[in-house]
């Protein structure tokens, strides 16, 4: 598991070769890889977005994504994963969120990576201010994201690993 | 004492991002929140009960039952919107 | 659209700069990129895979893989889509197939992304043929890649666009 | 005259990857198929109805009903695998 909170940009492709171990014994067991790249949009509710300021909870957004991650590696069988997020000022096109999942399996790829985001969205504690043309605004949380966590919820009570 | 922190809008609102206060009685979150409300019109405003505010100790989300113990570091922010 | 049948490896990280169009307008729309890599495994059945052969239909191929991306394009609101899958002589840890999908959202990059990847393995003509210790063997269609593309289907009856 | 194509195992346990074969009658796919299991054991094997197979006339997945016309493309081939 490889955990990044930070200010820099970051390469998919680079760390994709990475989470894949290029020439290890775990590479090449590998036969899926789903990844998931946020980036700053240029317009948000109808405003233009000049730039996106990223607040963040030192120590504690670590360790929250560390346990999105351990819960999602309990509930599918995966070979690796990379979750990076971006604090500070960014602007529209930038990219501010990556995360990586390789598995044996598509499926489990494919799943654990959207888990991973949705918690991320609801539990990991960012906070996103916008700058527009009427001045800065902070982004307010949505329902939709409460709703994309919740159907996992659902599918643990059905008996899926908890 | 407790070690208490604000993010983003409530850290605005409030106008400070840090600050130690003594242990509340009971001691638990509850009652922390409960002896905050009582700084003014901007403390009671930004942490109604209408209002969406979350809280963790130590690092963890916790409710207004959780209880709280000397040095613990208590965080208080708006819903996180990440990603 | 971007859709290739090549004998030559992919760069996942220069095909997502590709598609996101750097500098352009379109990049700025774009919220949310879900990817998909598919690669050689060096175990499949319980047997060692040394070489993985990849034969295709050329001209069928691509119509194929052009029909899937248009039906999702149908489904899905997404600002992009891009589509490689070798063909040839692959070994263990190669790349095979890359998706790409980019979207304003993120739920319609995941589904549509996952929606691509179940109906090209079940609906483009791409056939496999593994070298092990045994010698050759044409890999077996999984009743698990069916059931993967109908639960689309369902979904079309349900009410979605088909 | 049609113009036939095999792929992957059916090619090769028919020793064929390309044939051009008399319009069948009727002209469809299902005829065609009926003529192609005539050519021997090999090919009524290959071809048998409890067999996966499967048939694209122009490049478009096809049914036994699919009709066929002079100049016709037709490609037999196992379930894909690829992805």
């Amino acid at each position: 598991m490889k955990i990044s909170v930070q200010t820099t940009d970051f390469d998919v492709g680079a760390e994709m070769a990475e989470l894949r171990g290029a020439g290890t014994n775990i590479g090449a067991h590998i036969g899926a890889i789903a990844s998931f790249v946020g980036l700053v949009r240029d317009m948000n509710d109808g405003s233009g977005v000049s730039t996106l300021t990223l607040e963040h909870y030192p120590g504690m957004t670590e360790k929250a994504l560390a346990a999105i991650v351990t819960q999602a590696e309990s509930r599918w069988e995966l070979l690796g994963c990379t979750v990076i997020h971006r604090v500070g000022d960014l602007k529209p096109a930038d990219q501010i969120v990556l995360v990586i999942v390789a598995s044996s399996h598509r499926g489990h790829a494919f799943e654990a990576c959207e888990f991973i985001m949705d918690y991320l969205k609801t539990q990991a504690p960012f906070w996103k201010k916008e700058l527009t043309p009427q001045g800065h605004r902070w982004v307010d949380s949505r329902d939709s994201d409460a709703a994309a966590v919740s159907r996992w919820q659902v599918s643990a009570q059905e008996g899926k690993i908890n | 004492m407790l070690n208490i922190l604000f993010f983003a809008s409530l850290r605005e609102s409030l106008g400070t991002s840090q600050e130690s206060v003594a242990l509340p009685t009971p001691a638990n979150v509850g009652a922390l929140i409960s002896e905050l409300r009582k700084r003014g019109d901007a403390w009671s405003s930004a942490l109604a009960v209408d209002k969406r505010w979350r809280v963790a100790v130590n690092q963890d989300m916790s409710t207004l039952d959780t209880s709280l113990k000397e040095g613990d570091e208590v965080a208080i922010f708006p819903p996180v919107t990440g990603g």
